[in-house]
Parts: C-alpha cells; structure tokens; sequence
C-alpha cells in the first residue's frame, strides 16, 4: 500500500455515464488484478475507490462510473490535473487458481478489473472466455479491448439490444471452463454463484471508510470468520460466500 | 523545543493519539509508517464478548466528516488482551490505551479488571459513549448518575489510570464530567461522535444499517473545541481532547481550550498517515504560534 | 408536479423558507433576485426592546459552516411591526413568519401577541434557542418544563400558528418537542445552531466577542436529519427542518425525515441566491427521484 | 451587487505576503473605489473579501494579503482558473466631498483601494497626496504605480528602511491638504483619525458573515446609528466613528 501522487494522462467517456482515466505514478504497491486505488477529491471527505483496470510501471488506467458528485467531478478533470490515490488496496484476484480456460464474468462498473486479470492470463498462455454483462448497447464498453487481448468475448445486454439477450448467467449455460472470476453488482454475484459448475472468486462492492481496513466499515461474515471488503477482501472465494 | 506532556502520570512524547476506532489494533498501520512516534494509541473499543457489529452499510459521508455506525465489532476482552495487545507490542513501545466499552456495569467492571491486570496497558478509556449500539454504551453517558455510577464501580478494580470517555448528545457536558472526577476518574475524553443520520434520497430509506451513527470529522471541531472549554472550567483532573483534528494547529487550539492530550480519529481514515504528519508538523506549528512548551498551554484560552 | 405544502394551515407555493437571521427582513435581497419565488420568509429574530446584540467578533470560519454569535440584534417588536414588515410587504407577496425572541416569559408574550395582532405577520415562530444570549433564550428550550410553559403562555395570546424554533444543545429533542405540543404549540422548527467556539492561535484567546457561537451550515445537516427523524417519532405537529440545507436534495431529505417545510440559513450567507437556486432545482430533483407531489413525502423515510 | 464568474489573467507576487491578482469578467456592479468583491474559494465556506484596488470595462485589479490559508489557496491560482465574485459590495468612497487636495491614507492591506481612488480623483483634475504605509522595505508595493498617476507619494516604514521612519502619522504633519481617505489598520485610522486637520472619510475591517448586509455579523456602532461594515460600509465618514 502506497500514499501518493498521479497525474492524469487522459479522462474520457467511454460510454454512458462510464469513464476511463490514464494517470501516471508510482504504480509499484499495486500486485495483482482485482485490486482498487481511494482517491482524495477537493471537497468530498472520503476517498472515492475505484477498482485498477490495468497498470504497468508508472501508468494506471481506470475505468468508473458517474454516480455521484465526487465522480461527476472525477469526470471533468483534465490532463495535467493532479490526484492523491492509496495504491495496492485489497487483495486482488489469485490468479494461481485459473486453470487452463478460465471464465471471466464482469458486469456494468465490474468489466474493468476483468481487463487486467485477462491480459495477465492470456499473457500466461491461459485461453480465457470473457462475459461482459450490461444494461443496454449504449453501457457497452471495451468489448473490442477484450477481444485485441485475444480473449473469447461474449457481450450480453438485459435488453438485447447488443449481443446475447439476457444475464450473465444466461451466457454461461453452455459453457466449459475451468474456473472463474467475476465483479459486478451484488444480484449478479449472486446469480453466477448458484449457476456457476466450477470454484471461483467474486469481487464484492461495500461502502467504504477508509480503504485499508482500519474503521471496519465494511466488514461481512465469511465461512471463514469476519472480513473486511476493503482489506481481506475484495474478492471472496466462492466457498467462503455467506449470502 | 518541548512536546512532551504527562497524562495522568503517563509521559507522553507528544500529545497525539490515534482515536479508539480509526486505527484498528494499531499494527497493521505499520504499513504506512513507523508507528513509534506516536503519543500513544488508543486501541478499538472492547467489549466482554466478541461481537459483529451492525448490519451494512456503516458508512456514510458527510460534508467535511462521515458517519459511522460500525456498532463496536470487536474480538472480545479476552482475545485482544490476548492475540491483538501482544501483536501491537511487537511493533510499539509507547503507551497503549485500552477502550472497554459494555452493556452492563458488571460487564465494564470485568473487562475493566482484565485489560488492569494486562501488562500491556498502560491507560484505561472507559466508553459510556458509544451513539451506535442499543442497550447500554451511550444511555451511561448521558445522565450524571449512570456515569457517577460506572466511574466508582470501575475505579474500584483499577489500578492504572482510568479516562472516561464522554458522549456530546446531551445537554449539560460540563455536569457530566464532574460526576466522572467525583466518581474517581483520572481524566476525562471528549467529544465522542454526534449522532446524525444520513437517508438515501433514491430508496428513501436511511442510508445506514443502524439508522443513525456517529458523525465525526472537521465538521465537529467547533464543537469539540466549545466543549472541551467547558469541561475544562468544570473539572480538575486532565482531559482527552477530539472531535474532528486534523492539523497540528487543530492540537494546539484543543489544548488551548483545556486538552492535555489530544485523539485524532476520522482523519485517520481519510489519510492513513494522518498522525504521523500532525506529530511532523507540531514544531512548525509551535513556532509559528511561539510556542515552546506544549505542556504548558493547556487551558491557555481561559 | 406539485411543490405546494401546507404548513399549519397557510398554504406555501414551495417548501422553501430562507431562516431568520440570514435574510435580514428580506426586502434588500431583492437586489439578488425576486423574492416572491420564496415559500414563505422567517425574519429577523426580534425582541421586546432594540438590541445591538453582542461585541465583535461576531463570526468565525468552520469547516463547511460558520460559527455566528450576533446576539439578536434587532430594532424590537414595535420598530419590526411599524416600518420592516411593511417595507417587505411591498415587495413580497407571500406568507410572512416573525420570529420572537425573549428573555423572560412576559416579553415572548408581549412580542407575540404584538405580532399576532399585525396584519403582516402569517405565522409565529417563537424562538427558545438562542445559543448567543446570556440570560433567557436557549435556557428556555433545554428543558421541556420550561418550552412548555412558554408555549402555553404565547399560545393563550395568539390566533395565528405558533411554531415553537428548538435547539440541538440538548440530550432528547424529542421530549422538549412533545412538551411543545403538549402546550399547544402548532408546530416545531429545528434545528437551531450546535454551540460552538474556535479560539485564536495567535492571541490564544476565544476568537469570538462572546467566546461561544453557534455553528451553522453543511456540517450540522446530519444532525439535523437525525433530529428531524426523532421528532417526527415524537409529535404529531409539523416540523419545519432547518439546519445547513444547501440543495434541493437536501430539502427532500429533510423532508423523508420529517419535516413539511424546510428553512435556509448559512446558505444565504455564502450565496445570496441560494434560496432561489433551491427552489428553481427542486422540479429536477423531484423527478431523478421520482417524486411528483412534494407534500406527500414528508417522513417518508420512517 | 452582482455573482458571476471571473476568469484570472494573472497572479503574482508583488511584495512579501502580497499578490496582485487581474481578472477579466462584469464589472459593471462596481459603482465607486473603496468597494470589495467577495471571493468563492473551494473548500472554505465564507467567502473572501477583498478590496478593489481598480477597475474597468471588463477588468478588475485586486491585491490581497496573504494571511491565512484562504489567501494562500488564492495566491497559488493561475492564468485561466475561475472564481466566483460577488461584486459592488459596499459604499466605497464618496469622490464629491475631495476638494482640489485631498490627502489619501493606505496602510499595509489598505493600500490598493487608495490607488482606485486616486486615479479617479486625478482624472477629475484633483491633486491628491498619497501617504503609503509600511512596516519595513520587503512590504512596499504600489509606490511606482501612484507615482505614475502623477501623485505626491510619501511613503513610510515603521524601520525607516525606505521613506520616512515612522507611521503614516508622522508624515502628515507638515501636509496641507482638503480632506483625507483612509484605509488601513485600526490603530493607523484612528491615529489618522486624531491627527487629521479636516473632515475625511475612513475604510473599516471588521469579521465578516455574508459581505451584503444579511447576517449582521459586522455591525459597529456609529453617531448615526448602527452600521453594517459590509453594506453601509465599509466606507464612514470622520464624523460619524465612534471608536
């Protein structure tokens, strides 16, 4: 975990309500896929979290979605503007436990942490199939991203108005894979938990004090005792879930 | 240049402690940095038996603060005294606060007697403050007689220096403070979190689990600064100042208005290094304020 | 969409109030804009006699919110009725709140049946929380025997609403509201300002003139909402909200937790059009979260 | 009285702890010299109220103190960032009562309303003299600038490390002049205010709440009743100060 300072490259719309952000900064505290940086906005008292997309050395991408006050003031900030983030928050995705086919099931604000996990697999020879689940054609981002990692892509809107019509879950039901990975919103966890043939690792949104697991704000029973989201999570194997 | 301040017969290096609450069992902070230069730390609030806390969520925000409703989630007495206080020691060599917080005077005066007996603390913060748990913790608080009460049943088991920690949601704080020194106290803290509440405008249902929680953060400095003021003219023995410090000049005018030490709480948690740059800048401060002896402003207001 | 409210029996065309105090006697803000966009106007805190209130200082910066410590200053009852109401009256069509102070239960009943019998006041807010004078005011409202008493009195002289203005300073909000309603009052306001004190690090002094003051603005909003919450538990009588509204969503979340009108105080003072600003958003608000009658939500979040 | 949004030409220091800040956006609220603006900075609730030094079609000039961390925040903003302003705040001096040699008054901060003055008063065909008071040489600023409108200039330190040694007291001894207009320190107005051979009018600063007359935070007692320093002032005349 590292306290300091970015520069933002470039902050754009990538889709509805959706932005990506490219900063430079000491990237070195952030070890694996699935973790998130807090990031200090004038005017707001916590930190917003927002989950790593990709990183390589002295370049951070991200990707959020405009929720609120502090994002819409996240999303009109330009290049040359400066930010204070927490870097290498959280546990992040094992990847030790892929297997060979892997499935990567990313739902809305939970597709980009889906990025740099299967840019790492498919760096490791792993062939990952990629669910990407949205709302509507116009939430549809980084399905071409995916696909240049040489990923097996499949995109699924609730309205059909792009790719499978439907759920997440019902893209996995032919499926074969070896294990999964996933991030989204909490009904979708749940969904992919009962209809998911292998183990596997879910990433869980809570609100959150302070990040790294001193105010115990977001802390959920496990089967294996209390953790903190911020901290021992965010992502939770899928045989320690507690629904 | 001095820093250095006696609370309750304990010498501090300096008057800055992490609050009960932001700053867990005070060893995983040591990621961030060499927690040794702290005054002394004040470890998550302790109650008889282990409990989970409140429902989710815990947190909300607030203009220049948050709310908490975390409800006291903690190992239990027995464990920290046990697991937690040993593992902080291995990494900290200055004075531990323990924070026992209960339901019953029977449950203060146990877990009072067994963080008394630990080697490993030095000073004892006894909450009858807690805004974010149901039976109990802050209904003592707000009447001088419950709090005379816990204070002489705790103070009968006690041997080391025990610091009542007092709630800001009542009427007369000054009265209250004074039945904690008639009842025995060594010291005194304030202010612990206002209680508030936050609702979410899109399911129109309070934002937290628990309904309401506990407000802290620079939006209640003011507040802590008119109370500890008061406090100060009602009572004799020493006060932990907090609500809401976020800057070494924010110690100095807490001290001003009567602390002799002071916590730091919230902003732990907006920046994990927090103390450690409040500690950092205290000379500057002084200087600044010519001030050389930060033992010897307390009440300098007055 | 409706934003009309009834408010003890005077129809307002939006729940919006500026807080007296903060908009002087509301004539001079039409150089900022037309007041008549307003739900109603609470003015100037008036008392028997003039006052020239309290010595300099009288303000103090916070973090998002201000410390004020004024001290009522206000020509008096007569001077109020005579020439202020009247210059209001010609640029303001819309229902009128005097606000009475007093230090003593004789002069709240003098002033307020002064202003019930002017045909410029429409409702009567009676004001027993002062935190800024130093006999009478807040002392009445800290207790319920005592804002029971001073209800009962004012309300045996008055024809028009009384709505009784409760401060925050206290332990239980709710049982000094319900000794108001048991008195008869028509309804309640809060909450007034938390007390409050900042000191000068460079003359080591209180900085304001009458050391105290009252903290006003965003920081207090979740207290308020707590109390607002509480209250609506409590009585039956509306509750007008107050305490560091500064947006049209936090109009409605003041009124989910309780209150069927809503005043604006510090706000005022950062942004002399943030009354109209408010009441302009409202429509907006009221559609992101699916609102279309705003008399209908009120304590929706219970 | 008018809120709109300026936009920064420039920002720079000008002496120790002194900045001058230009700003392009709508003056046409400001009516007369000895009026404030009353500065919006994120992350402060109050905001700033600061003097006019001058004004024109378009352009306002102020220069401000660096006295807390308000003005520090402002001393760091650059060409190109907005704040928002209230503007024509206050009475500001009245021009009509000068005289053909009116003596102006500027101690440390209450120096840049002087100059408005002045440059107004010398376009009307007035010979003002200008005192400037300082406490040591690394505080003037302005001197040139006075000069420059052809006024007599005297400037005062407290060390005598430039000018007369002294305050601006001792350098309006020997000084015939019409009337005087003041701003400064109330220690120095009111020296002024015992030294002075005329009528003459005073600039006050007191604490204040909204700067617009609302909240009554900045009342004093004057001979002719009570008065707001924001909205009846910040401008008294000698006659009516009760000190």
């Amino acid at each position: 975990m590292k306290k300091s300072i970015f520069e933002i490259i470039e902050n754009r719309s990538i889709a509805k309500d959706v932005c990506l952000m490219r900063l430079t900064g000491d990237t070195s505290a952030i070890t694996a896929p699935g973790q998130f940086v807090n990031i200090e906005l004038e005017g707001f008292y916590l930190r917003r979290p927002i989950s790593v997309c990709d990183w390589e050395y002295g370049v951070l991408t991200i990707i959020y979605k405009v929720v609120g006050k502090g994002t819409e003031k996240m999303s009109a900030m330009t290049a040359g503007e400066k930010l204070e983030l927490l870097t290498g928050l959280g546990n992040g995705y094992d990847m030790t436990l892929s297997g060979e086919r892997p499935l990567l099931v990313g739902g809305g604000a939970g597709v980009p942490p889906m990025y740099g996990l299967c840019r790492r697999l498919t760096a490791q020879g792993k062939r990952p199939t990629v669910i990407l689940g949205f709302n509507t054609a116009a939430d549809v981002f980084f399905a071409e991203e995916f696909k240049a990692l040489g990923a097996n892509v499949i995109v699924t809107t609730v309205d059909g108005g792009v790719g499978v019509k439907g759920f997440v879950t019902d893209a996995m039901k032919e499926l074969e894979y070896s294990y999964f990975y996933s991030c989204g919103p909490e009904p979708m966890l749940k969904a992919l938990y009962n209809a998911s043939a292998t183990e596997g690792q879910l990433s869980f949104e809570e609100r959150m004090g302070c990040g790294f697991g001193a105010c115990m704000g977001c802390t959920c029973k496990t089967k294996y005792g209390n953790k903190r989201i911020c901290k021992d999570g965010p992502v939770l194997k899928k045989e320690e879930v507690v629904w | 240049m001095n820093t250095k301040v006696n609370l309750c017969g304990v010498e501090l290096q300096n008057p800055v402690i992490p609050a009960s609450g932001t700053f867990g069992f005070g060893y995983e902070f040591t990621q961030w940095y060499d927690i040794n230069c702290l005054g002394a730390i004040s470890v998550k609030g302790t109650t008889e038996k282990e409990r989970f806390g409140n429902i989710q969520p815990r947190i909300a925000e607030a203009p220049s603060g948050l709310l908490n409703a975390v409800g006291l989630q903690n190992p239990g007495i027995e464990a920290v005294l046990a697991h937690e206080l040993p593992e902080l020691r291995k990494v900290y060599s200055q004075p531990i606060i323990a924070n026992i917080s209960g339901f019953s005077k029977e449950e203060y005066v146990k877990s009072c007697a067994l963080a008394d007996a630990d080697e490993n603390v030095d000073l004892i913060e006894v909450n009858i403050s807690c805004p974010n748990v149901h039976a109990g913790g802050m209904s003592f608080g707000t009447e001088a007689s419950s709090a005379l009460e816990i204070t002489k049943a705790v103070k009968a088991v006690c041997k080391k220096p025990v610091i009542i920690k007092l709630t800001p949601n009542v009427t007369d704080i000054a009265s209250i403070a004074k039945a904690c020194e008639d009842g025995g106290a060594d010291g005194v803290s304030l202010i612990n979190t206002l209680l508030a509440m936050r609702i979410d405008l899109k399911t129109k249902k309070p934002l937290l689990g628990n309904v309401t929680g506990g407000l802290s953060g620079p939006a209640v400095f003011p507040v802590a600064v008119r109370m500890v003021y008061q406090v100060y003219n009602a009572v004799k023995i020493p006060i932990i100042g907090m609500g809401g410090v976020s800057s070494a000049e924010d110690v100095i005018e807490l001290m001003l208005a009567g602390a002799t030490a002071v916590q730091v709480g919230a902003a732990n948690l907006k920046d994990p290094c927090a103390c450690r740059d409040i500690i950092a800048n205290l000379p500057k401060a002084m200087e600044k304020y010519n001030i050389t002896d930060l033992s010897k402003i307390t009440g300098g207001a007055h």
